[in-house]
């Protein structure tokens, strides 16, 4: 479950944007998309691990690859790695999205926001290949930020929305899964809290499931720092880490 | 192999390493990477009279070779914690050392009480130092004369050795340690979490939704050791240390300091296997440093002559 | 350019970084490296009555992300500090903060009496927190009534505003804090040190000479910012905060903590040209954030409506 | 005086002992051996600057070499880097050897004691450029532990001494001096304190020179951290740092 992985390879996809490839035996446990690993960037400093969802998984050549955002310490420090070099690679860690879900000739809908995108990646291969049509929605912030719209598309409709409209439709993914009136099955999403919320709330009488964020310590379910409530309890509550991060609307308290 | 067998109040220990407290949930977590019997003793989350959810998340920062967290004593509760997790836990070959909070006395009196009935509870931690808890906590654990009256009020209901937790937020150490030891306390802990705060960058707003939390990891391991230093020559009652623990390595400077035993917490999030990976570093490590038995690193650097016996490079 | 200048008790600083005390010797190591003139203002080593050899080495220890120091308050002592030191700096455009140190009150009061005279000596900043100098000093620290007493003494023979430095090894710093207020003390800088301690593995001897030394470093960063956070408050004169900035960002989560300026201490030796660096810097990042002047960053973290006005990312 | 140099060679020597070659501007600006850098290994921690003793001065290619056990946190951190990274370099730091203290004609008695060795083979260079004649004795713990022997012989007469004897000869480097009665006009002088006393004391005639070493906070001379006393005074003092590392026998108390 814990690994030096080594860096495949290593590419600036857009702005602050990295793609990371690493292979190593691990690889070979990873199976769910939306699980995530925990990643040790540097030997001393800094301390924590950092979660990154899987991007894609390829079992046969022992990679997998994740896509990051450069932006603290800690992924500003790992946009530096080389090929060659080794991380420290926890996982995969936590539930995630259920595939099952959609049945073959059923129509997915996979909704992302930014740095939410990647797990969906993983998720469509899967879908493509278990006979399930997917239709995508990215959203992102602006033009520059933009990535994997290609690779998506190689899977199905692939619809790209930005805050500033530079690129695609101007607006949220709401927007474009409005205007387009997007019809489908089983929903799946992943990005920014108030994405998912209007998602949750937009479709209240669908399957829809939800990746969430929240900060962590252990990343394994031990020290209780990511959790969420569950609806009306006070004290009932779900772990993002372990008992997430994907749940079903409605399941937790957004 | 009994090199690392130490003997403390209410504790045999095959050796000195355990998780400390809330770092390491009820085991469950742990268990899932490996056997939980090759551990010293286990630390379990602070558990409460009553189910707590604690506080709002954020709860955790990272600092500078270090975290902040406010969990705000999230756990099941008194009765899950002796219906559900103990009896997992009594699957394990591991002495457990219940780590015990609450917001007035009598909620302390009332879980030492009965979770010191629980057949694997080898000792009572008192927590008497959290930072996160608003009510009481935070007194209890820097004003002598409170926190050794509570000690004795535990004294009296617990059936096993009672072990109490010190806070370093205070100017005197020491004068806390010997309060508690003079109560009646069979060890001290030490240390609990720093009280420390991260603001963000954009927002102003401090990081945690609790605003302050409690400072651990290897960034306090300085202040963790002077404090050990200081107390283990002012009180005769053992010392269980932590406080930024990593390596077999920081174990040993631990028992120099002057700890019989030791807790490992944060490095757990950042390496589930590093207490038996430290563990199983120990003996080489005492062969390396010529003792044959880790008790006589206890207090080396303070007892007379405690230098003169290893003569390295 | 004016949007860093800062008005404090004594001091027009043309912006608000300056190196700590004991950090910059008395300038002209680093005057090497860059024009001292850049600098908001400089804090003087410590000066005592009589010149201080100070500890025996080791005098350093390296920690996760800080140090321990134990210098001892080394300095050339008064009359070669006015003679040599502060003539010597005048050539800059800088303005002087002393640092006074000492073991008893009178050696306060002494120290202080001369060097306000010193024409650039703009402000005193009383080091009662020092935890190197056995005598005296920690309780000078610890103690709110003495800290308040010295603080009396120290203004009423002081030509220039005084500025308490307070130290973070106390159960209650606000209680400390607001006695030196009421004592008349212009300004506060924080933190000093915090008392810690390492062990050699190999000798199992303390690595300092003295023992203990003080923690410095990023790895105290959120103390002081919780520290600054409570007392400033508490009370309303100025705070010059310090404890692990080593950047830009970090001056800001100072400011937003409740700080009107900042000194920079360990991170010299880590980059000598950290404080320019960080002053080159902070225009662009108050434009970043939406700030026209870095003041209205003071007290962000708890004054009211401080997160509504920079609506980020 | 800070410059991120390049690795452009990293390679062991012996047990734990590296040799490294750095290229950058800042090779300009040194001149002294006995000189120092004092090196940022990592980004966040080891906080603190390393010195290390300038070993080689390479101006036309650019280069500068230093020798290092890799020992604690940060040489250990240092020993994993490659060719290629950059490293943050502060220095020339410190005065080195007066190489001008002898005078072409005269002999030079070069004595090492383990990684007290590299500072003195640029110092050994600069005298066979200058016309000075060589004679160098290396002291180490073990065999394992030998470097340089052979680039040394290149300068003249080389001795090495091992303390357990599995090297040349059995003991310290005094030993050799002593036995071979070996002959010189200036002494330099660079490992433990022990070995510089033993040096001082017997040789209280002649002209010594001898390098230190200190722990150090800032490098440059602010901190106070490395003072040694000066004879006969309570309170005079000189910093390792900037002072030194390279002190005149007698100047400061060993
Ligand atoms: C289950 C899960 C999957 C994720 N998958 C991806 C992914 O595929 N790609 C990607 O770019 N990001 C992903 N994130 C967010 C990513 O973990 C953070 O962006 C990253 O930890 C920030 O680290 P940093 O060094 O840049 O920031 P710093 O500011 O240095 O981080 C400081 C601390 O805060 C934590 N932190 C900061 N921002 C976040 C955040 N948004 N969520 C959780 N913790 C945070 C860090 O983990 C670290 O402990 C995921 C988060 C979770 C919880
Ligand atoms: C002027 C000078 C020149 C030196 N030249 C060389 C050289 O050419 N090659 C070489 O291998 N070593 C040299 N050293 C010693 C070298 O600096 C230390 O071995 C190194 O700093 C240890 O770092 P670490 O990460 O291995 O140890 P750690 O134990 O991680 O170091 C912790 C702290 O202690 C300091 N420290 C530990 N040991 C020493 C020591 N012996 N001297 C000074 N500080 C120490 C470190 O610098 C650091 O601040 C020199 C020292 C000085 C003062
Ligand atoms: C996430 C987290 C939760 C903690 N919860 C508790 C707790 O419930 N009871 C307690 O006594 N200490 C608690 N602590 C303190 C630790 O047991 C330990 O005293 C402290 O973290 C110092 O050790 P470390 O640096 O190895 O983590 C907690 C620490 C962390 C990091
Ligand atoms: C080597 C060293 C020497 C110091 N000497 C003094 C001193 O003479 N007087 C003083 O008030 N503080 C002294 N300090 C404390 C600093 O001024 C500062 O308060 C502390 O180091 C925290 O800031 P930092 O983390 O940026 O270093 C010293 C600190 C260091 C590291
Ligand atoms: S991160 Fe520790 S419980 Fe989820
Ligand atoms: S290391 Fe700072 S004065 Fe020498």
């Amino acid at each position: 479950m814990k690994e030096q992985m080594t860096i495949v390879r290593h590419e600036q996809l857009a702005k602050q944007i990295y793609e990371l490839t690493l292979s190593g035996s691990l690889v070979q446990t990873m199976n769910e998309p939306g699980q995530f690993v925990h990643v040790k960037v540097a030997e001393y400093a800094p301390l924590l691990r950092r979660p990154l969802s899987l991007c894609d998984i390829n079992k046969e050549a022992g990679e997998c690859t994740m896509i990051y955002r450069a932006e603290g310490a800690g992924t500003t420090l790992l946009a530096k790695k080389r090929p060659g070099e080794t991380i420290d690679v926890l996982g995969p860690l936590g539930n995630g999205f259920p595939v099952e879900a959609a049945k073959a000739g059923q129509r997915a809908l996979l909704v992302g926001g930014g740095i939410g995108v990647p797990p969906l990646y993983e998720l469509a291969k899967q879908f493509v290949n278990s006979g399930v049509s997917v239709t995508t929605v990215l959203g992102f912030q602006t033009k520059e930020v933009v990535f994997y719209e290609q690779k998506f598309l190689t899977y199905g409709e692939t619809y790209v929305a930005t805050v500033d409209g530079s690129y695609g439709t101007k607006g949220f993914v709401t927007d474009v899964i409005n205007e387009r009136a997007l019809s489908f099955d089983v929903l799946y999403a992943c990005g920014p809290k108030p994405m998912l919320k209007a998602l949750e709330q937009q479709f209240p009488q669908k399957e829809v499931y939800l990746s969430l964020e929240e900060r962590m310590g252990c990343g394994v379910g031990a020290c209780f720092a990511c959790v969420c409530h569950v609806p009306n309890s006070e004290t009932a509550y779900k772990k993002v880490c372990s008992d997430g991060p994907v749940f079903k609307a409605g399941e937790v308290v957004l | 192999m009994n090199r690392l067998v130490v003997q403390l109040p209410g504790l045999s220990l095959k050796n000195p390493v355990m998780p400390a407290s809330g770092c390491f949930g009820f085991g469950r977590e742990y268990a899932k990477f490996y056997d939980l019997s090759v551990l010293g003793a286990i630390m379990i989350k602070a558990t409460t009279l009553e189910a707590r959810f604690g506080n709002p998340t954020p709860r955790v920062a990272e600092t500078p070779s270090g975290m902040l967290n406010a969990i705000g004593l999230q756990n099941p509760g008194l009765e899950k914690v002796m219906e559900e997790e103990l009896p997992w836990l009594a699957q394990y070959d591991v002495p457990i050392i219940a780590n015990v909070a609450g917001s007035t006395m009598e909620d302390y009196v009332e879980v030492a009480k009965h979770i010191s009935k629980a057949p694997n509870v080898h000792a009572l931690e008192l927590n008497i130092s959290c930072p996160n808890v608003k009510k009481g906590g935070i007194a209890f654990g820097t004003v002598p004369e409170v926190a050794a009256e509570l000690t004795k009020l535990v004294k009296e209901v617990s059936e096993v050795p009672v072990y109490v937790k010190l806070s370093p937020n205070v100017t005197n150490i020491v004068e806390m340690a010997k309060a508690i030891e003079e109560a009646g306390a069979d060890g001290l802990t030490m240390i609990n979490t720093l009280l420390g705060m991260r603001i963000d960058i954009k927002t102003a707003e401090p990081i945690l939704a609790n605003r302050t939390g409690g400072l651990s990891g290897p960034a306090i391991k300085p202040i963790a050791i002077r404090m050990i230093y200081e107390v283990s020559q002012a009180v005769s009652i053992p010392i269980i240390g932590m406080g930024g623990i990593q390596s077999a390595e920081d174990v040993i400077e631990f028992f120099y300091a002057g700890a019989s035993a030791v807790a490992v917490g944060t490095a757990n999030f950042v390496d589930p296997f590093v207490c038996p990976n430290i563990i199983a570093e120990l003996p080489a490590l005492l062969d390396e440093l010529g003792f044959a038995h880790i008790s006589e690193c206890t207090g080396r650097s303070w007892k007379k002559g405690g230098s003169t016996i290893y003569c390295g490079a």
